[in-house]
């Protein structure tokens, strides 16, 4: 019995949403916890192209990972990284 | 600690009931009824080959106009909330903490390839996020997606040379217009069309080629606009530190 | 004929390609230090990129302009953004392996101490 | 084996949202510093959003877009639902909003009060 590919990758990319969001939870440093919540949100966007929905992936590459990264680091400056 | 416990309990309990959803999920093997009549009759009655276009321009047009004045009041709330402090004596500390924070800092300017590299790539960057809703018809992507790109491209521009500026009155005039033209395409369509945000107000034209689909590619611009100069509008408050009055 | 021939270069290039990519992994995981981490980032992924974007060409012939304007943007960003990072690695102080032999950015960074010697 | 080659690709992602929303909650509910709890609702947002998309899959559809590829007689039978993908799309650019509207607040608080702690910020409790 063979597993499909495409039911590994998804295992693969899930794992790797689920372990980055852990990471953005546990981690003490604010900033790495900021790079893994946005790592979360870019393994997200190849998932929704895996499940057929390119418009959404295309959004949630640019917006999620991109600029909510960039406010949480703007942020994160200007309240000088308290932890 | 009971705090915790009480987390845990409430997080266990949830974990229960999306477990007994998880159960009970069976992948679809056809359409919902809804998107089954999107899939039939979209194509003839809009003339747009992206399905996910013409729900969001018409189908669900009103939604979209609601979701463009959500964004446009939190890019109001933001810019509300981060302009100077009033406050005298807490104006001053502040200052001479940042004062103190920029020396102290390393604060260098950003080196000639990267200056060369922005000036390359930016231009192609913006010309991308045209691109892409245009061909929001046509191609996935459109307005959102276009002004998330036209944003990420301010983002870079703020990255590499931060000590450009991005005028403030621009910003403003070109939102307005866009988000007034939206408003009054959607007008137009009760006036000659079937109802509210109705595309059918231009000719459809043939099917696939760019400009086809009614008023959709127009709509498109304008949300397409809106959305990439008011995300613009809040990494730019975001980033300066001392934001002059409203 | 020409089909069966563009399969196979297709898939060697993407065999090299991915090739690159693992022992850009392995380098990120081995080298010493920040830099020299970076610089395995960037080199072995350019390359690994370009190769796999070579071999998607072959197996798609139809795709080839698309693919030619992304290796370009890769080209044009890939050293600019690792650049960006060396810098500001430098920029907050991250040192050296003790290996190291020689650093221009220090230098230009500290003109007086050079005309003192 | 055969357990994980019988699984639909779209439970995995259902399944592993749903984990994701926890882990967000969690990490609202237990930190005490404001961007941190900004991170675990940002976490939860993406959770949600895989859960829809995941809801809208069809087994072996394909994009919703007609060309070329999928004939207009075949669209129906062939595509995924493209009303889950419309109000995803929606509301990921709603969520960076909600993000920099709470991330504003924070900041204001930050330059109030000197600190993210919520727990010192007591005077607005009831």
């Amino acid at each position: 019995m063979t597993v499909p590919v495409i039911t590994l990758l998804t295992i693969l990319l899930c794992s790797g949403i689920l372990i980055s969001g852990l990471l953005a939870v546990t981690l003490n440093n604010l900033l790495s916890a900021v790079i893994s919540a946005g790592l979360a949100s870019l393994f997200a966007s190849v998932v929704y192209v895996v499940l057929a929905a390119p418009d959404v992936a295309m959004t949630e590459a640019s917006i999620g990972s991109g600029l909510t990264t960039m406010i949480f680091l703007y942020a994160i400056r200007k309240t000088r990284g308290e932890d | 600690m009971i705090k915790r416990l009480f987390i845990l309990m409430m997080l266990a309990v949830m974990a229960v009931i999306f477990l007994n959803l998880a159960g009970n999920y069976r992948e679809n093997t056809e359409l919902s009824r809804l998107g089954h009549y999107y899939a039939e009759n979209g194509p003839q009655e809009l003339g747009a080959p992206n399905l996910v276009t013409a729900v969001v321009v018409t189908y669900r047009g009103l939604d979209t106009l609601g979701e463009v004045t959500v964004l446009f009041i939190s890019a109001a709330g933001v810019g509300l909330l981060l302009r100077r402090t009033r406050r005298k004596q807490d104006d001053e500390d502040l200052e001479q903490g940042d004062r103190a924070e920029e020396t102290a800092g390393v604060h260098k300017p950003a080196s000639e390839i990267v200056e060369t590299a922005t000036e390359l790539l930016l231009p192609m960057v913006i010309l991308f996020g045209i691109y892409v809703f245009l061909n929001g018809h046509l191609s996935p992507g459109g307005g959102f997606q276009g002004g998330a790109i036209i944003a990420s491209g301010t983002m870079f521009l703020l990255l590499a040379l931060p000590e450009s500026h991005i005028s403030r009155l621009m910003i403003a005039v070109i939102e307005s217009l866009s988000g007034f033209s939206y408003v009054v395409v959607g007008v137009l369509g009760v006036l000659l069309a079937g109802g509210f945000l109705d595309n059918r107000i231009i000719d459809p034209g043939t099917y696939g080629a760019l400009f086809s689909a009614g008023a959709i590619p127009l709509i498109y611009v304008f949300v397409g606009l809106k959305v990439g100069f008011e995300l613009s509008a809040v990494l730019d408050r975001f980033r300066k530190e001392d934001t002059g009055p409203l | 004929m020409f089909d069966s021939i563009g399969v196979l270069v297709g898939n060697l290039f993407l065999i090299i390609g991915a090739l690159f990519l693992f022992s850009a992994g392995l380098g990120v995981l081995r080298m010493p230090d920040t830099y020299n981490r970076i610089q395995t980032g960037t080199k072995a992924t350019t390359l690994g990129t370009i190769m796999i974007l070579v071999g998607i060409a072959c197996l798609h012939p139809s795709w080839t302009w698309k693919l030619i304007i992304l290796v370009f943007f890769v080209m044009l960003t890939n050293p600019v953004s690792s650049h960006a990072l060396a810098r500001a690695a430098h920029s907050i102080g991250i040192r050296e392996t003790e290996a190291t032999v020689i650093d221009k950015l220090d230098d230009e960074d500290e003109p007086p101490r050079e005309q003192a010697e | 084996m055969s357990l994980i080659a019988d699984t639909p690709i779209s439970l995995i992602v259902l399944c592993s949202g749903l984990a994701l929303v926890l882990i967000g909650l969690w990490g609202m509910l237990t930190q005490r510093n404001m961007i941190r709890m900004i991170v675990g609702f940002s976490l939860t947002d993406t959770g949600v959003h895989m859960v829809m998309v995941s809801i809208g899959y069809v087994t072996g559809g394909t994009a919703p877009i007609i060309n070329d590829a999928v004939p207009i007689a075949e669209a129906a039978s062939r595509v995924v639902d493209p009303v889950p993908s419309a109000l995803v799309l929606t509301a990921i650019v709603i969520g960076l909003g909600v993000t920099a509207v709470m991330l504003s607040v924070a900041i204001r608080i930050y330059k109030a009060r000197r600190t993210l702690m919520i727990d010192e910020c007591t005077e607005s409790k009831w």
